[in-house]
């Protein structure tokens, strides 16, 4: 198990009500810990256009993701 | 070059002066407004969440890909983040060259980038009282209604 | 929709304001900027000559054209005359659309046919003291001195 | 012969040293005109882009032109 940060944005954090949880994960990829996060927290739902972010860099859905890393979880961008 | 997230009014004359440079000859800006509707509903206002940190580095790299790709001597953007009325001005993206083609790519190709790589999210408030984060698939309203 | 021929420094934030609509989301701009050089050689400053009851005409019918063929809510253009300076703007052309595509199109459009259409001429001042009209294949001095 | 009055700009009116000819021609359209124009006038010249316009309207180089008409002689244009 690792533990890992995982902050939330819009329309996503206002689905939990919280920007941050801290979290134990059995988690392989950030694909995994999202599928892993809406399965727990009722509200939060896959969104085929959100990005991620893994200590601060844009990252791929299928990046493994390590103990003490903080995941960014942006829903579908919108800006202009 | 100079990428920025703004809380207050854009100075867009302050960015125009920023670019002003005697070897081009063709300056191109798009400015994004906030209208007063969206999708067939009507917007009341509207209101921009950035994440600042990765809102910057992603805006700098997107005006250094647009110096790379065209042939521009500068470009700059603004984007605003907070609450926004109807006609305020959300972002301004501008771009200069000396011939006028590759200063509209250029500011062309900001601005798409801009709108499909920030991490930045936009809320409409509509006339009924409601308010929907845009570009998501369901709004926390409809998943409340669903749960 | 509104072109105008302007023989002292062009108001831009008034051609804006003028174009401000609650119901556009993309507004895009191009100002043609007095530059240093032209075909490898040093301008110092530039004069323009234009036939306004023409110009005036013809401009219209370009802005028409462009509310025409672009799905945009409207349009606007100036052109200076006279003599300009370094950095100057010689003209402004600007388009308000509810989408940045065709606003965009529109804009470019409408400077395309502006550089092509109008009864303007332009005379480039070099630095050794001389001085061209722009686009003509014999200048005058040219003329003279094969004759 | 017809009665025309020819208005000349920017290089054309500096190559002839005045901005308008009364003149009497047997030119048939604006082209033969044009031609007939760069016979009698050194540095004259014939500029492939130079446009006419025919009593305030621009027109086209085969129109003919009528006793009384006013024919503008536009150089290649150069705005923005």
């Amino acid at each position: 198990m690792k533990q890992v940060t995982v902050r939330l944005f819009a329309v996503f954090r206002d689905a939990i009500g919280v920007n941050e949880i801290d979290l134990q994960t059995g988690a392989h990829t950030a694909k995994d810990l999202y599928a892993e996060l809406c399965r727990d927290h009722r509200g939060l739902h896959h969104e085929p256009n959100a990005l991620v972010a893994i200590n601060e860099t844009i990252s791929d859905w299928n990046d493994v993701i390590d103990d003490g890393d903080v995941i960014l979880l942006f829903p579908p961008v919108a800006g202009g | 070059m100079s990428f920025s997230i703004s809380d207050s009014d854009i100075d867009r004359t302050a960015l125009r002066k920023h670019l002003l440079n005697r070897s081009c000859g063709a300056f191109v800006s798009f400015e994004g407004w906030i209208r007063d509707h969206n999708d067939g509903r009507e917007v009341l206002r509207l209101e921009y969440e950035v994440y600042r940190p990765l809102a910057v580095s992603e805006g700098e790299r997107i005006l250094a890909e647009a110096l790379q790709r065209f042939e521009i001597a500068d470009a700059a953007c603004i984007h605003r983040e907070g609450l926004l009325e109807l006609g305020d001005t959300a972002v301004i993206a501008a771009a200069v060259a000396a011939h006028r083609d590759e200063a509209f790519k250029a500011c062309r190709y900001i601005i798409d980038e801009v709108k499909h790589r920030l991490p930045i999210w936009k809320r409409e408030h509509y006339g009924n009282g409601e308010a929907h984060w845009v570009n998501c698939q369901k709004t926390v309203e409809d998943a409340k209604a669903q749960s």
